[in-house]
């Protein structure tokens, strides 16, 4: 069990966060193109090694932090409370949001 | 018949067994007789008997080899536990022991015939026969299985009492032999809590079973740690994982009330003490009952007063074998020779029928013996280092591999037999050494550098000039490794799944370096170079009881749960909610709401208080539609869509106040939709001012419907004005319930009927509820339960997100088209959305009602739309009989070929039969005006 | 495409005939011969000598990767090709996966690919004259609310068209085909209906892996295991050739066909993908004697469980909750695999776990593989196989062989490129691979 | 039986009865509005049952005026005028008073807004509330709770929300709320997983000797 270092509450057990996913900005939904926005929706760098991503501390203090986390050794060098510029909210209901999770949905 | 104790030696220093409590057991159908402090093997020795098991592949009589956890040949059922480890497992009054893999009996065993065929069985025989026929391999897969091992389960064995604990401590210790107790009490002397850990009953490891002058050291030891009150000590415990962040898992047996009890230790530094485990030598015969290692021998002659044999032969080639000469010596053993290993002495074979009868040694001389011991070298068994990341390299010197120290995060230590050799006192003083500074490094002190501890120089005893087994639980010796590298499979983990050697229940801790060494003679490359395999955990086998626990599978209920349950509710299990499916007769509580007034318990139903001057934006960015002009008063039904455009959940908001709104969301989708705001606000609206309180549980939710639910509202209602014209569609009021203040009310209309759902204050929900029955007597009141307001729903044509949408449903798809607003600037989806209707619309599936034609006929929800040639149309989504119109009724997602109204579709039914059905015009079939809503 | 590399490639067909040299023969009458006479099989594969030029690499000596090699030396006459491995054959998910076989699927595009998977697998032990170990003992999906029961009877609804024997059973069916599954009702998670799947069934997934590399390798094929890929050469938008530890290789035609590295991989050549890598775990307990004779699936308690020949049981779950490409395990997933394997059996609590492990699945946005071309010509991809990677293996390597030799897309996997990311097509499979495995 | 007033029928004999989502075995009585349980146990270890006090929830500026009016940040916790402030998050309070004090605890926290945007809301309803007090309740608590209880940790006055038997649990380490000396914790939850969390400790405290107990309703034992 990795241990989430959280801004908020202090370092806790991940099964008390859920994972966004890797930081993906939202691209101006007034002039985005398919092919940008797709990029968004699906698109992800996916590095073996470090990467940021955001987790959502669900039963702690219920805010997304932003995480840098060695997606090797799952060595986490810094937490802090995710910025206004942070990812927009997409793969939180998108595709992969419920994949864990069969009864979530009606796709079960 | 109890067995005689012809075995037993006379009482031995430091013996665990207590001479004054016999116990008697039954082993293989009959009674014997132990000591208190005897292992179950031990008191079956002591008793004369010494084939415990048959082999795996070829059925061979196996008795003692380690007498530790991991003898592969003492594993046996006990009572309803299968694979019970005897040779440590402590014998407890009244055991029914029983041997395992034996058919039909341990002295005679059919499967024996293999043995003789065993040439022709090599290792991966099964990949080149049984190819062909190809329909005979079913009945061949059958007579294999049979050779499954393992003892037997029953469905009748019951589940037990299996726990868990959490534990925060500075340092663990793993292993308590010299090296062990010396770090912990160490580590203890540096400020640190320590949890010291020990697979055995007793503190000591073989300090136990080596003479007086250890057993001296070791009572001081004991004592260090006994008068140190920050030391938690579990033995029969031993730690099986080492996972990320040093979150150690230990086992503990037989605690607190529970079998075995899981303990999650979240430890600053561990230091992995588990010594040296002894390593079989590879020779024909080596299996035969009688041929044992030297730590078995000394176990049983010092730990448990057990004559192991009468006339012996000893291999040694280290102390620890020459020291086992000495005990046999001592206890009247006739050890007929000692050959010495590190002179190059060894032997060539073992033999007998059923158990050892003699030893040849290489100069052909044969040996009449009962008991060959070796002591050809060990095993330092790295799992716990290996799960922390360090990669074992062969120290040649030692004959052994040993840690590499590379890769160890500061958090891991390793001392004892592990690491290197030396005397007692010289593993004490590493131990002590390790265990400052895993004190220092928990304190978050730097420490000093990690001190060394040599390796002894060890010949490299591997085989000897005959083949034998290189795994005794899988049955594979040295010859089928030489095979399998022959034949290509001749990297350390090819031949490792070729053969399955170090794949049975001891998992490589006796057999890697055997294979890996038989692996290197065959190809001729080095050991260092061929390197060991991955050692997975957990170390020791861990039951699925313990690993379980308790059963924490969180579940909710309403407040009226008691009322369902007086009133013959049959459950219905949705997520962690436990809700009313029906109280009997669903179709007559359908009826009763369309004639007269119905209620039923929507408590699961999602809730949130949004407050605060921008909720009006916040719910724009969300939901498809407008929400700036929602009035004071007034409920708006409200469609969300994530990112890709595909319908997420649905519900009504309501504003109450200026500044105050309550929406409700579906029961599956409440937790998903809080966070979904949640995100929003904090990562891209952080300037706006709104709070989002969940308050599902706040209220217990109660919704009236049916032509007299005015009537009955206007009974248990104060404070409100309920005429259509004060409180009509859409509306939503606050007042007071059957007394009960601050509720919620409004009128929406999910059952197509006149209705009103009511927030009430949770404490407050079973008062209410039976006040509105009370109340409601005279009007034919029935509670009806989910399967009626299914029945109403579809009547009314109202959808379900997620059973009459998919994954990939746009809102387009589920008929809510009308309601996205593109000229909105943004919402969640909105691009999406808008290149759907631009460019998708033609071609996206459809929702559409469909009418069988025979009424009778109710296609199951799924059944397939289809064309002429079974090509896939669509499928129903949802279906019911409807008690108000006495025939079937279905809504669709269909092909838009086919969604056009009055077109006729064929349904294929699950029993394979066609039916026909017609498109409507419109979703509902009761009521599509929604006079009755509005009423 | 007709002066695509892929095409040119095509064109050097050599006679089928010519290329195949059988290997030793395997066989009841071999064995007996070979033990009697003490005789030696001949090595399976070898390690040649890496050449300068081929005319395809493959990247990834899994099931895959073998089995395109196969089909394209057996199918196409195509042999001059190496197949390149950073570690030993089946040593990634190939290895690791529990050796699920099925073919019910949610769509029909999934139904047809896989069924021709299944078809390809029952007939694998003679065609590669190696025993799999195909074992057809059922396969229950358990539907523990009613939305779950309704998705197993889409799904069995949409299989039955397809021709694929697949049906919706109740609790009492269920408890004759596993007796030792709790249906009461009264269970916190109670069976109301299962998926059931005769076809279904293990194979054992080493046998697969090395009868494709020896038949392969016997037909000229180049197996390099320990050779890891450091650099994809590409070219005016089309590929090259690639680096390795052991040489440089020149090539038009390069495949990715790995599980867990698809993305590094990819990103040697400048591709971007739509992954997400999850670490899916297993474990195995002891042996007990048989009790469990079809494979159990429950999707909504993240498990399924099936007996070995040898007595263990098999447990897999769902992906791990966080991206990793570790693959030490967790604690906390045998912790949850055992509650839920106890509530579906509870008699069973003493039973112990004696290994876990882990694999890599490359996760795609709908559960579905990305298969075919890319922006870079000759560079192809066979990769985003999630936790289905290995009942797709013989369909996937016929499928990419034929694309490979002849520089056209297959029929069978036109749904599944790269490119139905970005123009918003995605499959439909998204629900049920949550389901089951 | 049914009175006339206006359009609206309103009987007279409306008593609304208040129920906790926890049941405790024992005799039962209407105290305050509240039907509980009025066994009282004297175990070592005892769990009650607190759910009838009054609970409102606060969110408001971290910094703002409130958060320096009520002096408590983020996890940890503070006792005035018999109410019990806890800080349960960032930007968030819980504030524990008697039984029936909820609306008032709610208007003391907008007085002390000054203008600032904050929100209040009673959760009475929508919370069960439970203690555990006794000489092995940090043993106990440690078989459901992974959070390290250890005095150094979480100290008398110490507040946070994790995971307790898998379930989201604020979590107050409250001795001199059970006055007796001994360690005490506050737990609450949703109030639909009450009996969830209050049988699983009852569970976890089999091994010390727990028992269960009726509400503490006496206004200073939050």
């Amino acid at each position: 069990m990795i241990r989430i270092p959280c801004p908020h509450c202090s370092a806790r057990n991940s099964a008390e966060f859920r994972h966004v996913g890797e930081a993906a900005p939202r691209p101006d939904p007034s002039t985005a193109t398919p092919e940008q926005w797709r990029v968004y929706l699906y698109e992800r760098s996916n590095p073996a090694g470090w990467t940021t991503e955001t987790w959502f501390h669900t039963m702690g203090c219920r805010r997304f932090i932003s995480v840098e986390r060695h997606t090797v050794t799952n060595e986490i060098r810094s937490a802090r409370p995710v910025g206004s510029t942070g990812p927009g909210p997409a793969e939180a209901l998108s595709a992969r949001g419920d994949a864990g999770s069969p009864d979530a949905g009606g796709q079960a | 018949m109890i067995g005689t104790a012809s075995r037993r030696l006379p009482a031995q220093t430091g013996e665990l067994v207590d001479r004054s409590r016999p116990l008697t057991f039954r082993w293989d159908g009959r009674d014997y007789e132990g000591l208190q402090g005897d292992t179950i093997v031990s008191a079956l020795l002591a008793g004369g008997v010494d084939v415990f098991s048959r082999s795996f592949k070829y059925s061979r009589p196996r008795g003692v080899l380690s007498a530790t956890f991991v003898d592969p040949g003492c594993t046996v059922q006990v009572d309803a536990e299968p694979n019970v480890r005897a040779a440590h497992r402590r014998l407890a009054a009244g055991m029914d022991v029983r041997p395992q893999n034996v058919w039909p009996s341990l002295r005679f065993d059919v499967k024996a015939a293999n043995g003789l065929v065993g040439r022709f069985l090599t290792a991966g025989f099964y990949y080149k026969t049984f190819i062909k026929p190809q329909r005979l391999w079913p009945a061949y897969q059958q007579v294999l299985s049979r050779f499954a091992s393992g003892g037997v389960t029953s469905r009748q064995n019951v589940h037990g009492y299996y726990d868990k604990r959490y534990v925060h401590v500075d340092v663990v210790v793993a292993g308590a032999g010299p090296a062990g107790l010396a770090a912990a009490v160490a580590a203890a002397d540096a400020g640190c809590s320590v949890l010291l850990v020990e697979e055995e009953y007793e503190l000591g490891g073989h300090l136990r079973y080596s003479g007086e002058a250890s057993l001296s050291m070791l009572s001081e030891l004991r004592a260090q740690v006994a008068a140190r009150p920050s030391i938690e000590v579990m033995t029969d415990s031993v730690v099986t994982g080492r996972y990320d962040d040093n979150w150690v898992a230990v086992m503990q047996r037989d605690v607190g009330g529970a079998i075995e009890r899981l303990v999650k230790v979240r430890a600053g530094v561990l230091v992995a003490a588990p010594g040296l485990i002894e390593r079989p030598y590879v020779f024909a015969g080596n299996d035969l009952p009688g041929v044992m290692l030297s730590t078995a021998v000394r176990r049983l002659i010092n730990l448990y007063a057990v004559k192991p044999g009468e006339r012996a032969v000893v291999l040694t080639a280290n102390a620890d074998g020459d020291a086992a000469a000495a005990d046999l010596t001592r206890v009247g053993v006739d050890v007929v020779r000692v050959l010495d290993g590190r002179a190059g002495e060894t032997i060539r074979r073992a033999t007998g029928r059923g158990r050892l009868q003699a030893v040849e040694l290489e100069d052909g001389t044969v040996l009449p013996a009962d008991l060959l011991v070796t002591a050809t070298g060990w095993t330092a068994p790295t799992s716990l280092i290996n799960m922390a990341g360090d990669r074992p390299v062969w120290n040649p010197t030692a004959a052994r591999f040993v840690p590499s120290g590379d890769g160890l995060p500061p958090t891991v230590l390793a001392t004892g037999g592990l690491v290197g050799d030396g005397s007692t006192e010289e593993l004490i003083a590493h131990g002590r050494a390790v265990g400052a500074l895993a004190g220092d490094r928990a304190e978050g002190r730097a420490g000093g550098s990690v001190p060394e501890l040599a390796g002894e120089p060890h010949p490299a005893m591997f085989r000897a000039s005959t083949h034998g087994f290189v795994d005794f639980s899988e049955d594979v010796s040295s010859k089928d490794v030489v095979a399998a590298a022959k034949e290509g499979y001749d990297s350390s983990e090819l031949v490792k799944r070729f053969t399955t050697a170090t794949m049975g229940p001891s998992q490589g801790k006796l057999e890697t370096i055997n294979t890996i060494a038989v692996l290197s003679e065959a190809t001729g490359r080095g050991i260092e170079d061929l390197g060991t395999t991955v050692w997975r955990p957990p170390y020791a086998p861990i039951s699925l009881g313990a690993l379980a626990g308790r059963v924490f599978e969180p579940t909710r209920v309403s407040p009226m749960q008691s009322w369902h349950e007086e009133h013959g509710a049959v459950p219905l299990l949705a997520g962690q909610w436990i809700r009313p499916d029906h109280y009997g007769a669903a179709a007559e509580e359908a009826r009763n709401v369309r004639e007269n007034v119905g209620i039923i318990d929507v408590t699961p139903l999602g809730k949130l208080a949004l407050s605060g001057p921008d909720v009006p934006k916040l719910l724009n960015l969300v939901y498809v539609n407008k929400w700036s002009k929602l009035a004071v008063g007034s409920v708006r039904y409200g469609v969300m869509c994530a990112e890709d455009g595909v319908v997420m959940d649905d519900g009504v908001t309501g504003r109450l106040d200026e500044h105050r709104y309550l929406m409700s969301t579906t029961s599956s989708g409440a937790a998903t939709v809080w966070e979904w705001l949640e995100n929003w606000l904090q990562t891209a609206h952080t300037d706006w001012q709104v709070h989002v309180t969940p308050v599902t549980t706040a209220y217990a939710s109660i919704n009236v419907a049916g032509p007299k639910s005015r009537q009955l509202m206007q009974r248990v209602v104060e404070g409100v004005d309920l005429s259509t014209e004060a409180f009509g569609y859409m509306k939503v009021r606050q007042g007071r319930i059957a007394g009960v203040d601050d509720c919620v009310m409004w009128r929406i209309g999910f059952t197509g009927e006149l209705s009103y759902e009511m927030h009430v204050p949770a404490s407050y929900g079973l008062h209410v509820w039976e006040a509105l029955l009370e109340a409601g007597d005279d009007l034919g009141i029935q509670a009806f339960g989910v399967e009626a307001q299914r029945i109403l729903r579809l009547e009314k044509g109202h959808l379900i997100v997620a059973q009459d949408t998919d994954g990939l449903t746009r809102a387009h798809s589920a008929g809510l088209g009308g309601m996205v607003k593109l000229d909105k600037d943004d919402f969640a989806g909105k691009p999406e959305l808008a290149w759907h209707e631009r460019d998708a619309l033609a071609t996206a599936p459809r929702l559409v009602a469909l009418q069988p034609e025979d009424p009778s006929a109710v296609p199951p929800e799924a059944s397939q739309i289809i064309t002429a040639d079974g090509g896939i149309l669509g499928r129903i989504t949802s279906s019911r009989m409807s008690p108000t119109l006495g025939h079937g009724i279905c809504l669709a997602q269909v092909d838009p070929a086919v969604a056009a109204p009055g077109t006729v579709v064929t349904i294929r039914l699950p029993s394979g039969s066609d039916i026909t059905a017609t498109v409507r015009e419109d979703l509902a079939f009761v009521d599509p005006e929604g006079v009755r809503l509005r009423a | 495409m007709n002066d695509s590399p892929l095409s040119v490639v095509g064109r050097r067909v050599r006679s089928l005939r010519s290329a195949r040299r059988g290997p030793a023969r395997y066989s009841a009458f071999d064995l007996v011969r070979r033990g009697a006479l003490g005789k030696d099989w001949p090595r399976s594969f070898t390690q040649p000598d890496l050449k300068s030029s081929y005319d395809a690499v493959i990247i990834g000596a899994g099931v895959h990767g073998l089995a395109t090699a196969y089909y394209l030396a057996a199918n196409h006459g195509m042999t001059n090709v190496a197949v390149l491995d950073k570690a030993y054959i089946g040593g990634g998910g190939s290895g690791r996966n529990t050796a699920i076989v099925r073919s019910n699927y949610l769509t029909p595009e999934g139904v047809r690919f896989y069924d021709r998977s299944v078809k390809l697998y029952e007939n694998l032990a003679v065609d590669l004259n190696y025993n799999v170990m195909f074992s057809q003992r059922g396969h229950l999906t358990l539907a523990h609310n009613d939305s779950s029961l309704r998705t197993m009877r889409w799904r069995a609804e949409v299989n039955k068209l397809q021709g694929i024997d697949s049906e919706v059973i109740g609790p009492d069916h269920i408890s004759k085909l596993v007796p030792y599954l709790d249906v009461s009702p009264e269970a916190r998670y109670p069976v109301l209906g299962a998926l059931y799947h005769p076809p279904g069934g293990t194979i054992r997934h080493d046998a697969v892996n090395w009868g494709y590399a020896r038949a392969a390798e016997h037909m000229g094929v180049h197996i390099h295991q320990y050779t890891e890929v450091t650099a994809i050469h590409v070219e005016a938008d089309r590929v090259t050739g690639v680096s390795t530890n052991r040489g440089d290789i020149s090539a038009p035609v390069v495949v990715n066909c790995t599980a867990g590295w698809a993305s590094t991989v990819c990103d040697l050549a400048g591709v971007r993908l739509p992954l997400i890598t999850h670490p899916l775990q297993a474990a195995v307990t002891e042996p007990v004697k048989m009790f469990l004779h079809a494979v159990v699936v429950s999707g909504s308690l993240h498990v399924y469980v099936s007996q070995t020949d040898r007595g263990e049981l098999v447990f897999g779950a769902s992906v791990d909750p966080y991206p990793s490409y570790s693959m030490r395990g967790s604690l906390e997933f045998t912790e949850e695999l055992a509650g839920h394997v106890l509530e579906l059996m509870p008699s069973i609590a003493k039973l112990r776990v004696l290994r876990q492990w882990a694999g890599l699945c490359d996760m795609t946005p709908d559960y579905s593989p990305i298969m075919g071309v890319t922006p870079v010509d000759g560079f192809l991809l066979d990769v985003g196989w999630g936790t289905y990677g290995y009942k797709a293996g013989p369909v996937a390597g016929e499928a990419m062989a034929e694309l490979v030799a002849t520089g056209k897309t297959p029929e069978i996997i036109s749904s599944f490129d790269l490119a139905r990311f970005a123009e918003g097509r995605l499959v439909g499979e998204k629900g049920a691979a949550a389901v089951g495995h | 039986m049914w009175t006339r007033k206006g359009c609206v029928c309103v009987p007279e004999t409306w008593t609304p009865v208040a129920r906790s989502a926890i049941t405790v075995p024992g005799p039962r009585s209407v105290v305050d509005g509240w039907e509980v349980s009025t066994r009282r146990s004297s175990a070592a270890l005892r769990l009650s049952d607190a759910s009838p006090l009054a609970k409102v929830s606060v969110r408001a500026d971290p910094d703002g005026a409130l958060a320096h009016a009520l002096g408590v940040r983020f996890r940890s916790s503070h006792r005035r005028d018999g109410i019990l402030v806890v800080g349960s998050g960032p930007g968030e309070w819980l504030l524990v008073g008697g039984v029936g004090a909820a609306h008032q605890i709610a208007e003391q926290v907008r007085g002390l807004a000054a203008g600032d945007f904050v929100t209040a809301i009673d959760v009475t309803h929508g919370r069960a509330l439970m203690r555990l007090t006794g000489r092995d309740a940090s043993r106990a608590l440690s078989k459901v709770c992974a959070v390290d209880l250890s005095d150094a940790v979480t100290p008398e006055g110490a507040a946070f929300r994790t995971s307790v038997a898998k379930l989201t649990t604020d979590v107050v380490r409250d001795d001199a709320g059970a006055g007796t000396g001994e360690p005490s914790y506050l737990l609450h939850c949703e109030r639909s997983s009450g009996q969830y969390l209050f049988e699983c400790l009852l569970d976890a405290g089999m091994e010390f000797g727990v028992e269960p107990s009726g509400p503490t309703v006496d206004g200073g034992g939050a």
